[in-house]
């Protein structure tokens, strides 16, 4: 289980090519990526800057994914999550994860990402035509979020 | 009657650190400042009297989400002696 | 819409890239990765092979995107399935989805796989210590596609 | 009464494939093969009378699939002359 933090990009294909390769006995994984539209709520969208709760983060992403193992028979799952300024096209987050077959990968990536969204200690600002502004939280991640609620 | 002074860290971010130009602060709170166990909803209400800025930004209409040690909590939480707390809106990362 | 069937490996990490670059309202990207597991059924497998139907399986993999994208609001989508004789840790399958928010893209991406699984003219022949062996459709790959229909 | 004879074309994948030792076919089948229309189930039972392995694969326990130009079909669905047919295990890819 990986939890990484950082304002450089990543290699989502190395990253999954490692987590693939690491056992013999896997025999799916599923990841997401999310990245940076250019537009978002109709306008257009030049920037976007990701602020985040240092200590508070890790540790969030740390328990969701754990929560994810305990729930599910996964085998590792990787969560990276960058930081700082970014542009439209720029990756935001990756999520991989490895297990014997497809049903529980699918679940378990789709809860880390739910929770992520709604738990993790990350803002984002954006830079439209009309100037700053905070993106607000959006109602559907926290129905997102209650179907995982048994 | 014995008096018991608290000292917490508070972090802010986001909206909340923008409008109220704060990012961190150290606060020794006396204990009248609350009564009995402090909370998150009693330290909103209290750091909401300094101004009608932090009025708005802590007790009204936005939402305002409180970590204790870099867990989120609700509002009726206690804080302890040392405790860092944490008040941001909600998260939109992802 | 992009279907192949080879006997060639895939870059999968260029190919999400490839899709998610492609246009830049793309928010989400989930993706799959099949692969040979070295243990089917408590047994060691040193070796599989995969057989298809030239044509139909083309077809097949084209039907059960189009349908993907006719059921969820997604951008693009990619299915490569490998045939021939493969080793534990090959890829056997890539399916890659797009679109503006993650559920859609999750949805999609795990219906192709249920579809891909049930219904595309794909056979599978391992070997193991006890010889070679056809391996049996399984019942929850029925279920998992039950699931699907309305 | 007039005779028509049909002419079509099958595929045998997997386990059939290999123990019918048969890949592809070419079948001409006279009017008297098949009482009104020929459907998959009447040229199951057709090919079954080659002998015991024919039956054993084809109307046996082994669960058969076939397909009629590229699409899966049912026992039921009805062949035309000229279509290509196929037969095969439940698939198992992915």
């Amino acid at each position: 289980m990986t939890v990484r933090v950082q304002t450089q990009d990543f290699d989502a294909g190395l990253e999954i090519s490692q987590l693939r390769n690491a056992r013999k006995d896997i025999g799916a994984v599923v990841s997401f990526i999310g990245q940076v539209r250019d537009l978002n709520e109709g306008d257009a969208v030049s920037q976007l800057t990701l602020e985040h709760y240092p200590g508070m983060t890790e540790k969030s992403l740390e328990a969701i994914v754990s929560q994810a193992k305990s729930r599910w028979n996964i085998f590792d799952a990787l969560v990276i999550h960058r930081v700082g300024t970014l542009q439209p096209l720029d990756q935001i987050v990756l999520v991989a994860v490895s297990s014997a077959h497809r049903g529980e990968a699918f679940k378990a990536c789709e809860f880390i990402m739910d929770y992520l969204k709604t738990e993790a200690p990350f803002w984002k600002k954006e830079v439209t035509n009309f100037g700053e502004r905070w993106i607000d939280a959006k109602l559907n991640d926290d129905d997102a979020r209650e179907r995982w609620v048994k | 009657m014995q008096m018991t002074n608290m000292n917490i860290k508070i972090f802010y971010f986001a909206r909340l650190k923008e409008t109220l130009k704060f990012s961190t602060e150290d606060l020794e709170l006396a204990d009248d400042d609350f009564a009995g166990t402090l909370t998150i909803l009693k330290l909103k209400a209290h750091l909401a009297k300094r101004n009608d800025t932090w009025q708005q930004m802590l007790m009204g209409k936005l939402k305002v989400r409180g970590a204790i040690n870099h867990e989120l909590v609700d509002d009726n939480a206690p804080i302890a002696d040392g405790d860092e707390v944490a008040f941001f809106p909600p998260v939109t990362g992802g």
